[in-house]
């Protein structure tokens, strides 16, 4: 079999992820999807480091994956007082950004 | 490396402007001195670079060349010719009269009125435009004067949006109303203007593959830079239209009456007087200069536009009712006269321009404070709200005269001598325009002479009953100026000598000589 | 030695290993989008992640499979959970959709986006690669490291700012700044008083020794269930059981006991009677 | 002695300056400084009279450079004075009459507190109209001669106060604006054809250029010199000049400023003696204005604008002269000096007369004024005879001159022209007569009229110190009579003087140059045709004035006398046409600029407003739609590379 089909799958799930931003409402389902897409990403990234016989696609990874800690932690926060002052999780309600 | 005299006159009213702007609300007067002493060695400043300028010497001097944004060839280079120092001196030169006019047009609205008006915000945009208006002046890069040609605009949007005479006729929320219709309408109409401009900008680099004028110049002189006709023609009129709306030429005015009603005497003095002529500059040095043959083949047009607008200008200004508006279209025509002179293409009607800007300058400098003094006396612009002020306030009245009958460009005052030499300029390559133009100075007599009559003579309004004559900082204002205009009607010489030879050239890059006479009378 | 083998080849092994878990993947990640409730959608990314572990193993990344495992699966996935149960694990948000036209908007955008990258994969022909042996050769571990510690130092430190910045910052976000003194009993006491309501505290939820779970509401004497026992949360998300009914029919069952030892009869509906009268 | 002739513009210019910027502080004086200085630049002219009557006949012109004054390559503009005959005579006549009339102003102006303005505005008349007659070029004549408009504009608007005074002001400018146009366009001309417009090179070089550009250029020159001299068709403002104060009108609008048009077709004589059709058109001009003048002068009731009138009639003779060519040159300027004397004498006369009569105009209510002003009278009597053409006095020999210069033309113009000349002498002695029987003799009409002080048309003095009840008749001060006797004095004597072994022909006549026509007439017959037209005149006035009693009010009469009374409708013609036309013109132009250039903008503005508006709907503000773009954009950015590496 060949690698190819790690990319494939990771293509997919990135996708999956991706169209899951966009339908779902509530913020730590988006939050989710996110992650998902970060990891169809890592996936890809260890497929090429497979490929190219080296490791720094792994390092990528590596990196992603701290980043997206990093990045989970904020985000989660954010939803948490999100949560607190407006009593919902829901995207949709915060729509201020209108003219 | 000679000290960069060309740069320090820029610099220093852009300092000053900060500096200004620094002051704190509570020193408000200190703010205003500030502003006074900074326009004071700026002229100063100037007045050192008229000396140093050689009439005699090369095209542009006191230059100076820095590399800026090497990528692309744009090169920070000034350099002054003839005509540019000479706007520079005007420039320079209004600024203080200016300062002093508005001494007290941006104070604090008494209570009641809910507009904050900053005044050391005032003075430093003030400063802030003399500082870009000079550099354009001085600019010998495209890119460079294009860069200031814009951003003029952002310190005039607030000064026409922000500051109006303190009382006014209908009331404060209308007044403020018309004024911001007025601030973006100046803006809107400049910025498309200059949008076209950039794309003719970018375009010109394209095709030239720099920005620095004497380069392009020189390069179409010697022939190694060709330019299609289509080419140089569409350049040629990208350039021209934002330089016909900033001057303006019909039927780009209609920002113009707007801007200069709805903001104070100062400021409209200083968008007539000052800002405008980058315009007409511009079209002598980059139009001209850049695109000799497209001007050629432009010339008809523009002159029948230039005459549309001396004629037009002139039978609105008859027709107004508000002061402020009747100067404004007095003024259209006069910008009409200083086009005609450029595009005359002989060196009566470009050195006519020329001093024509200068004393157009100073001219509408003293007709419109004095009005500005009025107005903020009577607290109104219509004519109908004045009459008999002669009786009253005979200095003011004279002042006020004395612009008016400049801007009717009496012979002895200095706008005579610009105007015949236009006019004779045109008429010597288009008699026919210049004849029809001469109808000009008819309609002008009609316009100013109205205007005095309804105000200043006739029985005494009872409004106008207890108006104060002028006080001595007016006084101050007003005075110089009138002198400056009768020095330069009967003895423009100096200026003139300065001139010539930086028209000449232009000329000659333009490929144009004037016409022979039929009978060699002088020899 | 499969490790081995992974590392030069991919062997049948793998590709089974590959098409199993993989559809496994894939639906684990549809399960996540499309679960009604978050907790749900959370566990089964969690399942994704997990065979995207063993699918990093199977590439050769023992280090991120590892890595995967531990920090993901089990930490982020478990921080997501706890906000979950912050947020409450309300009745499932719909997936109906408010906005005009979103759904399939996003679908359409979804569905070309994935052919595309499809797409592109596909004639990026990619069919030789040289596999990760070599770099493997001394350790997986220490060839990271080796990257890790020398090319790729600076940005190693920078995410090491980034993380203790992130942690700051969570602190920061959710930390709330009390503004006026916290009440002590007393005062809380007396405000009760004042209120004139529950002067003594709550009944306590459960039943004699049978339940006292706290799920449970007390009941009545006439063993209707007490909703002031059982904690509001619980009302809420209608998790209160109610053992009424139950309680009572072990009640009757005990009486019918005892009058079958007493051989009573005619008095048998008396305590009935009471009950009724008491439950009205 | 060359260096005089700037002091000569130098002295009142210094006054005018002096006046108008010192200030309340010289409120005293202010009249004596200018008076002395007009003086001392009559004092000066003298001095280079002598000086020039101490040459030859042939260089007798002086020429003074000061400074280069606009150098503009090809197109040089000096500021030369050049002094010969013929401005010297101007010179004489303008200080001579201008100090007279300074003097008398002293007296006439006493009650106005803007005396010390008035007489700057004065000095600077003098100033400007000192520089017309010096200028050595065209351009430099140019600024005298809108120097004179804006010093006539100034005085004519005096007392501001009044509308009618603003608005004659106003209107003389205008009308003069239109023939400064003709001036400035002459000016272009000559530049293109000579290269110049200095006097010199032009004239030398005249045969030279085309005779359809010479043509216009004369043309144009006469277009200027109606507009200055209130010709045909630019008179209107001559009449509503009357608003002025009276010396203004002695001095401006009778003995200078309005004959400078004369000078310019004198001074431009070369020119005119190219092209024989504009000279045709300047004597038509002339005749035609001649009865125009005429006839409205002997309809006014208004002393003033009857006496305006028969200026415009004088000037109309001069001019008619001067387009006769080298024959007439000699004698328009020698009845432009005689004119000078006795037409300033005679509106002295009348400002005597109104100040005597609380600033009355209306001849009408004047009358038997003989015994209570008799210097006025004498005075006045001999400005009339000189003026009607009594022989012996000056009026006499230069009209007479002029008449048979008309005959000498030749040809059936000579006989039309010198017909219409004869015509003129005739009317011009009704009117005069009229005026002069309306005002000295008959019953005294002023008289019980306790109401009707208030004047015809607000001729009421600022500081209104007479009450208006019935005016009480008296002699002037001295400073008023003297300037009277010595213009009277001059209309007596000038003409005999300048006949005098035709000194003032040979004086001139290098300058302008001179031919003796030979007119079909003898001059006898036409003397003797003359005088007896002249008898008919005054014999018509005395049968209508003077045997019986003029009505206090004036009769309807008939058709023409009321055209005349209202200038023959020229003023109603403008009115119509120019006034309300251009009104109308000038609305709805600012109603298409309104409209059209800024609607079309605004509605460019609208239409962009609209369409954002609609834009806006895409901002929702909900991130997920935010999201979908940005998402769709990155699929597009995917296809995009691949298609790249597709082809």
């Amino acid at each position: 079999m060949n690698p190819v089909n790690y990319l494939y799958l990771a293509a997919l799930l990135f996708t999956i992820g991706a169209t899951g931003v966009l339908i779902r409402r509530n913020a730590i389902v988006v939050f989710m999807c996110i992650e998902l897409m970060l990891n169809a990403c890592n996936l890809a990234f260890v497929t090429f480091s497979r490929m190219h016989g080296n490791l720094d696609g792994q390092v990528i990874a590596f990196f992603t994956m701290v980043v997206a800690a990093a990045e989970v932690v904020v985000g989660l926060a954010i939803i948490v007082s999100l949560f607190r002052s407006r009593h919902s999780a829901s995207v949709d309600d915060a729509s201020l950004m209108k003219l | 490396m000679s000290f960069p005299l060309l740069t320090a006159t820029a610099v220093l009213p852009a300092v000053g402007a900060v500096a200004t702007a620094a002051v704190p609300a509570a020193r408000r007067t200190a703010a205003k001195w500030l502003a006074l002493l900074v326009s004071l060695a700026t002229l100063a400043l100037a007045i050192v670079v008229l000396v140093r300028f050689d009439p005699g010497g090369a095209r542009y001097q006191l230059t100076e060349s820095h590399a800026w944004i090497s990528d692309f060839g744009v090169r920070y280079e000034l350099g002054v010719d003839g005509i540019g120092v000479a706007l520079v001196a005007l420039t320079a030169l209004l600024i203080p009269f200016i300062v002093l006019a508005g001494w007290h047009d941006a104070d604090p609205l008494e209570t009641g009125s809910r507009r904050w008006r900053p005044t050391q915000g005032f003075f430093a945009l003030i400063l802030a435009v003399e500082a870009m208006v000079i550099i354009s002046f001085e600019a010998t890069d495209v890119f460079l004067f294009y860069i200031f040609f814009e951003a003029m605009l952002i310190p005039m949007y607030f000064l026409i949006g922000g500051f109006g005479d303190r009382a006014h006729q209908q009331g404060e929320e209308a007044a403020s109303t018309q004024r911001s219709y007025a601030a973006v309408k100046f803006l809107l109409y400049n910025l498309v203007g200059g949008l076209i401009m950039l794309a003719a900008v970018i375009g010109l680099y394209v095709v030239a593959g720099s920005f620095s004028l004497q380069d392009i110049v020189a390069a179409r002189a010697n022939g190694s830079l060709h330019m299609a006709t289509s080419t140089e023609r569409w350049l040629f009129l990208g350039f021209f239209f934002a330089f016909a709306v900033k001057a303006p030429l019909w039927p780009l005015h209609t920002w113009l009456p707007n801007a200069m009603g709805e903001s104070t005497a100062p400021v409209a003095v200083l968008i007539t007087a000052v800002v405008d002529k980058v315009g007409t500059f511009a079209m002598l040095r980059y139009c001209l200069q850049l695109f000799p043959e497209a001007s050629k083949w432009a010339t008809p047009v523009i002159l029948v536009l230039a005459l549309v607008s001396i004629v037009y200008g002139a039978l609105l200004a008859v027709g107004q009712r508000d002061i402020k508006r009747l100067v404004a279209y007095a003024s259209i025509s006069h910008f009409g006269f200083i086009i005609m002179g450029i595009f005359a293409m002989t060196s009566q009607g470009q050195s006519g321009a020329t001093l024509y800007m200068v004393n157009h300058g100073i001219s509408t400098a003293a007709l419109m404070l004095v009005a500005g003094f009025l107005i903020s006396r009577r607290g109104s612009r219509l004519i109908s709200d004045y009459g008999g002020v002669q009786k009253v306030a005979p200095v003011l009245a004279g002042t006020f005269l004395i612009g008016g009958l400049a801007t009717l460009s009496l012979p002895g005052l200095a706008p005579f001598v610009s105007e015949f030499l236009v006019l004779v300029g045109t008429f010597t390559s288009h008699p026919v325009i210049g004849i029809i133009a001469t109808f000009g100075i008819v309609l002008a007599a009609l316009y100013t002479l109205v205007l005095y009559q309804r105000t200043m003579t006739g029985p005494v309004k009872p409004e106008v009953s207890a108006m104060p004559d002028l006080r001595v900082r007016e006084v101050a204002v007003v005075a110089p100026l009138i002198v400056l205009l009768i020095f330069l009607g009967v003895y423009p010489k100096p200026i003139a000598d300065i001139v010539n030879p930086a028209v000449k050239q232009t000329l000659s890059d333009v490929h144009k000589s004037d016409p022979k006479p039929d009978v060699e009378a002088v020899k | 030695m499969s490790a081995q083998l992974a590392a030069y080849s991919t062997s049948t092994g793998e590709a089974f290993q590959f098409w199993v878990l993989g559809t496994v993947a894939v639906l684990g990640a549809l399960s996540t989008v499309f679960m009604k409730r978050a907790v749900h959608s959370a566990l089964s990314l969690a399942g994704t992640m997990i065979v995207l572990a063993v699918f990093y193993l199977a590439n050769g990344a023992y280090f991120l499979g590892i890595v995967q495992i531990v920090v993901y699966t089990g930490a982020i996935m478990m921080l997501f959970l706890f906000v979950v149960m912050l947020v409450g694990v309300t009745a499932a948000d719909s997936l109906k959709e408010t906005i005009k036209g979103q759904r399939w908007l996003a679908l359409l955008c979804g569905v070309g986006f994935g052919v595309l990258l499809l797409a592109g994969i596909a004639n990026a022909s990619l069919k030789d690669f040289e596999g990760i042996g070599q770099a493997n050769a001394n350790g997986n571990v220490e060839g990271l490291a080796a990257l890790i510690f020398t090319k790729y130092v600076f940005a190693f430190e920078i995410t090491g700012a980034l993380l203790i910045t992130a942690a700051v910052g969570a602190m920061v976000l959710t930390h709330r700044e009390r503004t006026e003194r916290a009440k002590t009993q007393r005062e809380l006491s007396e405000e009760r008083v004042r209120a004139g309501k529950h002067v003594p505290p709550l009944p306590a939820p459960g039943v004699y020794a049978r339940h006292n779970a706290v799920d449970v509401a007390g009941l009545l004497p006439d063993g209707t269930p007490s909703e002031l026992t059982v904690s509001k949360t619980l009302r809420d998300r209608g998790q209160v059981r109610d053992v009424s009914a139950e309680a009572l029919s072990d009640l009757r069952a005990l009486e019918q006991r005892a009058e079958e030892r007493l051989e009573r009869t005619e008095i048998d509906s008396a305590p009935f009677k009471r009950t009724e009268e008491a439950s009205k | 002695m060359e260096n005089l002739i700037a002091l000569l513009i130098a002295a009142p210019l210094l006054g005018a300056a002096v006046l108008l910027v010192g200030g309340r502080r010289l409120d005293a004086v202010g009249h004596w400084i200018g008076t002395l200085l007009a003086a001392a630049s009559f004092v000066i002219a003298v001095v280079l009279f002598a000086g020039l009557l101490g040459r030859s006949g042939d260089d007798r012109t002086l020429i003074q450079h000061l400074f280069t004054w606009v150098p503009v390559e090809s197109f040089q503009a000096d500021v030369t004075f050049r002094l010969d005959q013929l401005s010297m005579t101007f010179v004489l006549l303008i200080t001579g009459v201008g100090s007279l009339i300074h003097l008398y102003s002293v007296g006439y102006m006493e009650h106005d507190e803007r005396r010390r303005r008035f007489f700057g505005y004065l000095n600077l008349f003098l100033a400007a109209m000192l520089l017309l007659v010096l200028a050595d070029n065209y351009l430099l004549l140019y600024v005298g001669w809108e120097g004179v408009g804006l010093a006539s504009y100034l005085l004519i608007g005096f007392w501001q106060h009044k509308p009618s005074a603003a608005t004659a002001a106003k209107k003389a400018f205008l009308v003069n604006r239109v023939g400064d146009m003709g001036l400035s366009i002459a000016i272009m001309l000559m530049f293109t054809t000579f290269g110049t417009f200095a006097f010199g090179p032009v004239f030398g070089h005249v045969t030279d250029a085309s005779q359809g550009k010479l043509t216009a250029i004369a043309l144009m020159l006469l277009l200027a010199a109606c507009g200055k001299s209130a010709q045909v068709p630019l008179q209107s403002w001559l009449g509503d000049a009357m608003e002025g104060p009276t010396p203004v009108s002695a001095l401006i609008h009778a003995a200078t400023m309005v004959t400078a048009g004369v000078y310019l077709v004198v001074r431009s004589g070369a020119i005119f003696n190219a092209a024989p059709d504009a000279q045709l058109v300047v004597t038509v001009v002339g005749a035609v204005t001649l009865l125009f003048g005429a006839i409205v002068g002997c309809a006014k009731d208004d002393i003033k604008k009857a006496l305006a009138g028969s200026t415009m009639s004088q000037i109309g003779y001069m001019v008619l002269a001067a387009g006769l060519g080298p024959i007439g040159y000699v004698y328009a300027i020698m009845h432009l000096v005689t004119h000078g004397f006795f037409k300033a004498g005679l509106f002295l006369g009348a400002g005597s007369v109104m100040h005597g009569m609380n600033d009355e105009v209306d001849m009408r209510k004047f009358g038997g004024l003989r015994k209570y002003m008799p210097i006025t009278y004498w005075t006045f009597g001999l400005g009339y005879l000189a003026i009607i053409g009594f022989p012996g006095l000056s009026g006499f020999f230069s009209k007479d001159k002029i008449i048979e210069s008309a005959f000498a033309k030749g040809g059936t113009e000579g006989w039309i022209l010198g017909a219409v000349t004869l015509i003129g002498a005739a009317v011009t002695a009704y009117y005069m007569t009229r005026v002069m029987l309306m005002t000295f003799f008959g019953e005294e009409r002023w008289k019980h009229r306790a109401t009707a002080g208030e004047s015809v048309d607000g001729h009421a003095a600022p500081a209104e110190h007479a009450a208006h009840a019935e005016p009480h008749p008296h002699e002037s001060p001295k400073t008023m009579t003297i300037p009277m006797i010595v213009l009277a004095f001059g209309s007596v004597f000038a003409g005999a003087l300048f006949t005098w072994g035709s000194s003032f022909l040979h004086w001139l006549e290098p300058v302008t140059g001179h031919q003796e026509g030979d007119s079909p007439l003898s001059t006898w017959t036409i003397t003797s045709a003359t005088f007896v037209l002249m008898l008919i005149g005054v014999g018509a006035a005395y049968a209508q004035y003077g045997r019986r009693p003029v009505p206090a009010v004036a009769p309807r009469g008939s058709l023409v006398t009321r055209a005349a009374r209202r200038d023959l409708l020229q003023d109603d013609f403008n009115h119509v046409v120019l006034v309300r036309g251009g009104e109308h013109l000038t609305r709805s132009l600012v109603y298409v600029d309104h409209t059209l250039v800024d609607g079309v903008v605004n509605g460019t503005a609208a239409s962009v407003g609209g369409l954002s508006g609609r834009l806006r709907r895409l901002q929702n503000g909900y991130a997920r739609s935010y999201a979908v773009s940005m998402f769709g954009g990155a699929a597009l950015l995917v296809a995009a590379t691949l298609l790249m590496r597709a082809v």
